[in-house]
């Protein structure tokens, strides 16, 4: 009972960073039908910005400490952040250790930005085009943002931790009544779940309460007759390119202190969060979030010990094989629309 | 018309450097090109001449290898397999490369050294630390330099036992491919053999970036020390996960929960953060080592690029060094009289009694006395025992030596059942 | 010609010379010079740009043909791959019996993912075969160890049991793959002043049966099925009530492609007997969709320049250090040689990736329809050149193939 | 900048009434294929015109070059509305000038119900008539309100895109064949629904396949071959002159 | 007995009923045209003929076997073959290509590999299709991609292809919608011929009358999903309960 619990516990936790994912890839994937390999490079930038942010604020000066030498053994070089310098070193420490929360106002206009140029410059030229130029198209811009991180940040993992009062578990069993130390939570997960609810919510309420999602959908099916009403659906399309990078980039910044970002953490994610869309159903929103949750969910599920014992490698393959059985059931996942993407 | 692969004409030869360039371990690559770079600027005579001055060796003079300048040539292993191999016949088919050498995983070492056996050209092995490269897979044309994961067993056990007493329980995780399963294999034993219990041994996917749900059960397991048999990306994110989860916050059984990581690299241990803090495990070696031949390298090597090598450039350096030393103690770039010098008579390691001990001796390059050992052609030398270090001052400072554990106490004889079933097979000239 | 009309004759004897000539093609710069760097007639790069070029043209006969967009094709060249080397260890070093079994092995997998993933259409069909491909990656890599031998890759040893062969040589080595006794490493080298050229036997192997897969797919793409394939592609509904079933037709062109990667999985274990696992994974897929896009998809020689393309970058551009940049530039005064190193840098040796990257996205933004239809604006602007006037009507009865489906 | 052209050297030009669309030397291609080949006519305020001519003459090539879609391609040429330059606008900004095309495949956009396809028509700015009032119209709709426009039947849907162009406060509607696969008791609705709005004021031009119902009801007549026009003048004309019938609409 | 046999064909869509028990007998060798208002059933009739839709109740006879839980394509091969209201055609491939698919598939029956032949080579195959062509006077489009054909033409191309496969029953789902009157006329001369030179049974949708009452030998009208009546076209011409549901002012 206890481990299932817990399992329940990392599951969601999983899921809300594949249902995060996978919200703003259904974005433009399920809903603006471009196949977008560069979105999981979207995802890495969002981390990269909590890096940066890191980095921004932890500036500094360098002051030469006769007392100590380096490891060629001449005078060591001190560096002191410039925003301890200029608030005193609590305050300053204060600022640098909310580094990854502070991202997040950091981030979203960076991110709706780097979604816009990426439409106008790139993107609009490709929704007439077959998927597969979609991809090589997308895939070669995830290549050049990965490759350009890597050069800036090298290859290594970068620590992004987050704020102290974060760090540590709480007891979660204890408070249902189970003996210590059998669910423990981290609270930095705790966050980013209630973190992944907020937008989620926000981006449901957004599309459902307007006729934007309406106006977008119709767009993608057939732009031209939606030109015909009046409505300059490429300047929505871009808005709704925007939302998407933003949806990704608050994923990333938010997983930062989850996984140290490196830049290939977005491949990594890539071909997983396309299949939770796809599982999920082309061009369905509650499918997407549904489907992360679940896969989620499932993987903490295959890599319980017992389970694991019965079949020996089920969790290397459980969120693949669970892929395979929906879609083999369901003609269009879970809540797929009817004949997005079926051609 | 030749009569070995890739004969080397008067002027120069060439070597080639296989790092990983592309993917998870480029960082290392480049450091191990670095290593390389400077290794090629002292045989040639240029730079401060590194460790050639504390080399037991003395007949490297800088006049390059046998009188020929050398030169090299670099190319990208990706990490993979296949591509390292494609790499590697590249540098071999086209421009002539007489050694191969770099890598930084087992895979790519052994899938290399097959290659090199059947090309006919010598091998030096980079960062790899199975121990199925000097074990089942090992061959005559390659070479090891780096240490292994029954060398990470049998060294850090003691420590253990004295750090955190010999009654624990341990959980492992472990990364489910052929080094994760060596590793574990090794330090299992090493820890039973002290007293320790093995609580389980859980596999985790390669792929796996969130280890939530593999850890997240490891406290009510009853166990009191998590073993993380993971390298790479794969160990960062573990590591932080653990760290997360609040495991080191907690008492099991009475005592102090604890972390343990088998192989460390500087790199990683940056990549973790914070989290690497107090927690064992081993490493080949550290910059920090006192010795003659370390020192020197690491002047040159932090005067040259700025900040100190890592593990896997100090074992790059070596084995660049040990190959151009072997050739021209042979006289020759024929493959087998290379292997021959490599296996180096008679000479062997003090204080071990074994007739397997027996290869090409040297000091001097770090790690004090070092055998080259003929019968399966794996270095034996002191290993470092390492801990995250509590307050680091500077970005390189992440890791402190905690105890060289001497070489007899890592000793294995060539058929120890984890390194049996494999053949050296005899050296291949090709051409 | 063997059942060519004029047109696709010359264009499979275009494909004909340049395989054949491909030692001297690949290797234009003196092997001395600077440049030489850029020479990628090296047997093992050879035999990859065929292999590779095999591997797109059976892709291209589902993908181009039929629309149906697999990401799961590596997992037949895996298997194709894995066939070979356990024939290599029980059977014989000769590649012929290994060859035909990665085909049929590749070929019996296909069977089976194929014929599950049809029942879908568009992008779950793609997320079908990632699916399977990935599951099949995954379990290679860890779980099926012993069949596969995991991370390093299934190898040659010195004790295999090799039932019809030697298990060593008699300098103790493992012998090398052959076929009746030509042994696919033995490399002729032909010195013609600075330059030098290799003849090796297993890329000439590669090239006639690269040359036999063209030519198939050409057929393929003229013949009666191949319009049928195409007629899926646009409109499945009509076929139906044509009285025709899509599936037989698209499960055949499954299976043809599932079985061209099977046959370059045995061939590339045959040029260099390791299979990895990595062969599986869903990049080794996507590699192949690229080429094949890059290419040119739909078109008969598109899938091979694209397979050219990509193996080029990841085996030249690799290569290409600042040891090397320096060497190019060292005429130049000492800032200027250092800022061209210094521009050049990111984009070669460990930045190839990035230069791969951006060369994808103008390639498809400026030729949409790949590096054909590059080839075919060169082709038609030197036309327009030589003759002005170009527009009365082919009087010819019969139509021509739709563009699409052009050289 | 809001002038218009000066068309006296065009003789078709020579008009009675002012000219409240014209479109002048309008060239336009698919791809390489040259299609619209140079026409120009006008349209006055509150007329219903006829736009006539066999199967593949340039019609829909016409009606959808003046709405601005990206294919054909109006390279060359000038159209005016009321004062306002068309040729120099995208299509959704020439449906805010107040073009309305119902366009011959209907376009109902799948995915989306009747009443979303309506609601579709009234975001941008300015509407036309209230959903209500085109339910009361087409009662049909209304009944089938919730249903996915799509499934409709043929006729429903073609009522569905006249009914979505009316949505849109327009000055120009141009329909092509609206008559197509409607039982005639609904084309004797439509019928009467044009008249009704031309007497509102909006102008029309009409493309239809059943020329005669067509220039019975419009006043004056385009008749278009291989993308020129061939005769410009009173609907009347045409259904007099038994000639030109013969040759251009084989009737 | 007739070659068609539809007894009691009922089909719910949600709450709509959109057949009634649906009788109909369509005798061997006739035009039999069905005609009546908007929506009233008559393209989902046809679709519950071709395996498109099955029915929730009722039975299907086509020449005394059963159609329904037969897929498309099965349905094709016993015979039936349609041509749709919105035209479908392989848009990607050319006329010509688009001529030879059915005529393979009139020839082979069913899946056939033939990979390694070629096309240019099938020389009775290509005959046939350009014939057919020809017959409808569509040669001079032969190379053309069907997706760039005007509306008209794509409608021709969709019967040519039907036409070709010799059915043994035409279904045609108003197939003159849109086409210029002298092609209509064309039309209704081939289909009388084709009718006449080989043993085939027509059932054809239309709301020109002027097509149905060149060609039908029966009628039947549908109103509401259910026959209204059934009877010789020159009774329903009179019938006033007709005129008042759907004919209008145009009979
Ligand atoms: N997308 C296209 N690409 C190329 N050519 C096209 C395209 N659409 C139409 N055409 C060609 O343009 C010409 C005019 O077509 P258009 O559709 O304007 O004719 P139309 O007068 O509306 O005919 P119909 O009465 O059959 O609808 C035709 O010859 C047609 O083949
Ligand atoms: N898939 C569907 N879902 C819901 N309703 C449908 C569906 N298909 C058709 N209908 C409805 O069923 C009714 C009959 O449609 P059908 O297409 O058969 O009409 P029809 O007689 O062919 O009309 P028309 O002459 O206008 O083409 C219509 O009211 C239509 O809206
Ligand atoms: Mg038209
Ligand atoms: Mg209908």
């Amino acid at each position: 009972m206890d481990a299932i619990i817990l399992q329940i516990l990392n599951g969601l936790d999983k899921g809300s960073a594949y249902a995060l994912i996978a919200l703003g890839l259904t974005l433009i994937f399920g809903t603006l039908g471009v196949v977008n390999f560069a979105h999981g490079a979207l995802f890495m930038l969002g981390a990269f910005c909590a890096v940066t942010l890191n980095r921004l604020l932890t500036l500094s000066f360098e002051t030469i400490d006769e007392t100590k030498t380096d490891f060629l053994g001449n005078p060591m070089k001190v560096k002191t952040p410039y925003v301890e310098a200029w608030f005193g070193p609590e305050t300053g420490a204060a600022i640098i250790d909310w580094a990854v929360p502070l991202s997040i106002l950091f981030a979203i206009p960076i991110m709706i930005a780097i979604g816009f140029a990426m439409e106008r410059g790139l993107i609009k030229h490709f929704y007439k085009r077959p998927h597969a130029d979609q991809i090589l198209v997308t895939f070669g811009l995830a290549i050049v943002l990965q490759e350009l991180i890597k050069l800036f940040f090298g290859a290594n993992p970068i620590p992004t931790p987050a704020p102290d009062i974060f760090r540590g578990s709480f007891d979660f069993g204890v408070l249902l009544g189970f003996d210590p130390n059998v669910i423990i939570y981290p609270y930095w997960r705790m966050v980013y779940f209630l973190f992944a609810m907020v937008i989620i919510g926000g981006v449901f309420a957004f599309l459902q309460f307007t006729t934007f999602g309406m106006v977008v959908r119709a767009g993608m099916a057939d732009r031209e007759t939606v030109g015909l009403l009046g409505i300059d659906i490429d300047k929505r399309f871009t808005f709704m390119f925007g939302l998407a990078a933003a949806v990704a980039g608050l994923a990333g910044v938010m997983y930062a202190p989850i996984n140290s970002p490196n830049y290939h953490m977005g491949m990594d994610f890539l071909v997983l969060s396309f299949v939770v869309v796809v599982v999920g159903g082309m061009g369905s929103l509650p499918g997407a979030v549904l489907a992360g949750f679940l896969l989620g969910i499932l993987e903490s599920f295959a890599s319980m010990t017992w389970v694991k014992d019965i079949v020996p490698g089920i969790d290397q393959i459980i969120i693949y094989l669970v892929a395979i059985i929906i879609l083999l059931t369901r003609p269009r996942g879970l809540m797929g629309r009817k004949g997005v993407m079926e051609d | 018309a030749r009569a070995f692969t890739n004969e080397p004409g008067a002027s120069s030869v060439t070597l080639g450097f296989n790092v990983p360039q592309t993917g998870p371990y480029a960082d290392e690559g480049a450091d191990e090109l670095r290593a390389y770079q400077l290794a090629v600027e002292h045989l040639n005579g240029e730079g401060d001449g590194g460790m050639l001055q504390t080399f037991s060796s003395k007949v490297l003079d800088g006049t390059g290898i046998l009188g020929r300048k050398v030169e090299y040539v670099t190319g990208d292993t990706q990490t993979k397999s296949d591509a390292a191999r494609a790499s590697a016949k590249s540098m071999i088919e086209k421009d002539g490369a007489i050694m191969i050498t770099g890598g930084s995983s087992s895979g790519v070492a052994v899938a290399v050294q097959g290659l090199c056996q059947e090309a006919g050209v010598i091998f030096m092995a980079g960062l790899t630390h199975s121990n199925d490269t000097t074990g089942k897979d090992k061959k005559a044309n390659g070479f090891r330099h780096f240490f292994d994961a029954y060398m990470s067993g049998a060294a850090l056990a003691p420590v253990l036992a004295k750090m955190y007493g010999n009654d624990r329980k341990a959980y492992h995780l472990t990364a489910d491919y052929t080094w994760g399963w060596t590793q574990q294999e090794s330090i299992q034993a090493a820890t039973e053999a002290l007293g320790w219990e093995t609580v389980n041994n859980v596999l985790t996917p390669l792929a796996a970036t969130d280890f939530s749900s593999y850890i997240a059960p490891v406290l009510n397991s009853g166990a009191d020390v998590l073993i993380l048999n993971h390298y790479g990306g794969n160990m960062v994110n573990s590591l932080t996960n653990a760290v997360q989860f609040g495991l080191r916050d907690k008492q099991v059984n009475g005592k102090n929960f604890e972390i343990v990581v088998p192989l460390y690299s500087r790199l990683m241990a940056k990549g973790a953060g914070e989290n690497v803090k107090g927690i064992f495990g081993s490493t080949n070696w550290h910059w920090s080592l006192q010795d003659e031949g370390s020192q020197a390298f690491v002047k040159s090597f932090g005067t040259k690029y700025g900040f100190p090598p890592s593990q896997a450039a100090h074992t790059c350096y070596v084995q660049t060094l040990l190959y151009a030393d072997a050739v021209t103690r042979a006289n020759s770039f024929e493959p087998c009289a290379v292997v021959e010098a490599l296996e180096g008579g008679d000479s062997s390691l003090p204080g071990i009694d074994s007739p397997s001990n027996k290869g090409y001796l040297f000091d001097g390059l770090g790690n004090g006395p070092t055998l080259y050992r003929a019968a399966d052609h794996q270095c034996f030398k002191d290993v470092l025992v390492v801990k995250g270090k509590d307050n680091p001052t500077s970005e390189f400072d992440l890791l402190e030596v905690v105890e060289v554990t001497p070489v007899d106490q890592v000793w294995y004889e060539p058929d120890h059942p984890m390194f049996a079933g494999g053949d050296l097979g005899q050296c291949n000239n090709g051409a | 010609m063997l059942g060519l009309d004029k047109k696709d004759a010359t264009i499979l004897l275009v494909v004909i010379a340049l395989a054949l000539l491909a030692p001297f093609l690949l290797n234009p710069f003196p092997s001395n010079s600077g440049l030489a760097q850029f020479n990628a007639g090296y047997p093992d790069l050879m035999q990859r740009f065929v292999i590779f070029g095999i591997f797109a043209i059976g892709f291209n006969i589902l993908f181009g043909l039929t629309g149906y967009l697999s990401f799961g094709h590596a997992a037949f060249l895996g298997v194709g791959s894995y066939s070979a080397v356990w024939m290599f260890k029980l059977l014989s070093m000769n590649v012929l019996p290994a060859i035909l079994l990665s085909i049929v092995i590749a070929g019996l997998f296909s069977v089976l993912i194929g014929y599950v993933s049809l029942r879908r259409s568009g992008i779950y069909f793609s997320i079908l075969t990632l699916a399977f491909a990935q599951m099949s990656f995954n379990l290679a890599y860890s779980v099926l160890t012993p069949i596969t031998n995991g991370e390093t890759g299934l190898q040659l040893t010195l004790d295999d049991p090799r039932v019809l062969g030697q298990t060593a040589t008699a300098s103790g080595n493992i012998p090398a793959t052959n076929v009746f006794g030509l042994e696919m490493r033995s490399t002729y080298t032909m010195d013609v002043g600075a330059w030098s050229f290799d003849f090796n036997a297993g890329y000439y192997l590669c090239a006639i049966i690269m040359i036999l897969a063209f030519y198939l797919s050409l057929r393929i793409f003229r013949s009666p099925f191949g319009l049928m394939l195409r007629a899926v592609k646009s409109n499945q509904q009509r076929l139906n009530y044509t009285g025709l079933n899509p599936k037989p037709y698209t499960l055949a062109a499954f299976i043809i492609s599932g079985m061209y990667a099977g046959l370059a999985g045995g061939l590339l274990a045959s040029m260099d007997p390791l299979a990895g696992a990595e062969r599986m994974q869903w990049t080794a897929s996507g590699e192949v969709v690229l080429m094949t896009i890059l290419g040119g998809a739909g078109t008969l020689i598109g899938p091979v320049l694209g397979a050219g393309f990509i193996k080029y970058f990841e085996n030249i551009f690799s290569k290409i250090n600042d040891n090397v940049l320096h060497q190019w530039f060292s005429f130049l005064p000492e800032g200027m040689e250092d800022t061209l190193v210094f521009l050049l840098h990111p984009f070669v040796g460990k930045g190839w990736h990035l230069t791969l990257g951006i060369l994808f996205m103008l390639v498809v933004t400026f030729l949409p329809g790949g590096l054909v239809e590059g080839g075919q604006r060169l082709s038609r602007l030197f036309r327009r050149r030589s003759r002005d006037t170009d527009t009365t009507p082919d009087p010819e009865h019969h139509p021509k193939e739709s563009p699409h489906v052009a050289e | 900048m809001n002038v218009k052209p000066d068309f006296s050297k065009n003789a078709n030009m020579a008009a009675t009434a002012p000219a409240f669309l014209s479109i002048y030397d309008m060239h336009a291609y698919y791809g390489e294929s040259y299609i619209v080949q140079g026409i120009s006519f006008n349209v006055h305020e509150g007329e219903i015109l006829a736009l006539l001519g066999r199967n593949g003459a340039g019609k829909t090539s016409t009606l959808r070059a003046v709405a601005r879609m990206d294919a054909p391609q109006a390279t060359y040429g000038e159209i005016w509305l009321d004062h306002q330059p068309l040729h120099k606008m995208k299509s959704h900004q020439a449906a805010r000038a107040g073009i309305g095309l119902v366009p011959e495949d209907r376009s109902i956009i799948p995915g989306l119900s009747v009443e979303e396809n309506l609601q579709l028509a009234q975001i941008a700015e300015p509407v036309g008539w209230s959903i209500d009032r085109l339910y009361d119209l087409f009662p049909r709709l209304g009944e089938r309100r919730k249903q996915e426009g799509v499934t409709l039947s043929g006729g429903e849907q073609q009522m569905l895109a006249i009914a979505r162009a009316l949505a849109r406060d327009i000055k120009v509607l141009l329909l092509d064949e609206p008559y197509e696969g409607l039982a005639p008791v609904i084309v004797d609705e439509i019928e009467k629904t044009l008249i009704h709005i031309k007497e509102q004021g909006i102008t029309t031009v009409i493309v239809e396949q059943n020329a005669v119902r067509a220039l019975e009801l419009a006043d004056r007549s385009v008749i278009l071959d291989t993308g020129s026009i061939v005769f410009d003048g009173s609907a009347a004309e045409v259904l007099e002159n038994a000639e030109l019938r013969a040759e251009y609409l084989a009737i | 007995m007739g070659i068609l046999e539809v007894k009691g064909v009922n089909k719910r869509f949600g709450g709509l009923q959109a057949l009634g028990d649906v009788n109909l007998s369509v005798a061997e060798n006739t035009v039999h045209a069905i005609i009546g208002p908007n929506g009233a059933g008559k393209s989902t009739l046809l679709n519950c003929l071709v395996g498109k839709l099955i029915p929730d109740t009722g039975s299907v006879m086509f020449d005394g076997k059963s159609v329904l839980g037969r897929t498309p394509y099965e349905i094709n091969q016993m015979g039936i073959s349609r041509v749709f209201q919105t035209p479908e055609i392989f848009g990607d491939l050319t006329v010509f290509e688009n001529m030879v698919i059915p005529a393979f598939a009139k020839r082979d029956g069913a899946f056939r590999m033939h990979a390694f032949e070629s096309v240019a080579n099938e020389k009775d195959i290509c005959i046939r299709a350009e014939q057919m062509l020809v017959d409808l006077n569509m040669q001079d489009k032969m190379r053309m991609h069907s997706a760039s054909l005007s509306r008209g033409d794509k409608r021709r191309l969709e019967m040519a292809m039907c036409l070709l496969q010799e059915p043994r029953l035409l279904l045609l789902d108003e197939p003159t919608a849109g086409m210029a009157r002298a092609d209509t006329n064309n039309t209704i001369d081939l289909l009388k011929e084709i009718k006449e030179k080989r043993d085939i049974t027509i059932c054809i949708i239309e709301h020109d009358m002027h097509v149905v009452f060149s060609l039908a030998d029966r009628i039947t009208v549908l109103a509401q999903g259910t026959p209204l009546v059934e009877d010789a076209p020159e009774n329903i011409r009179g019938n006033p309960k007709v005129r008042e549901a759907y004919l209008g002012e145009a009979a």
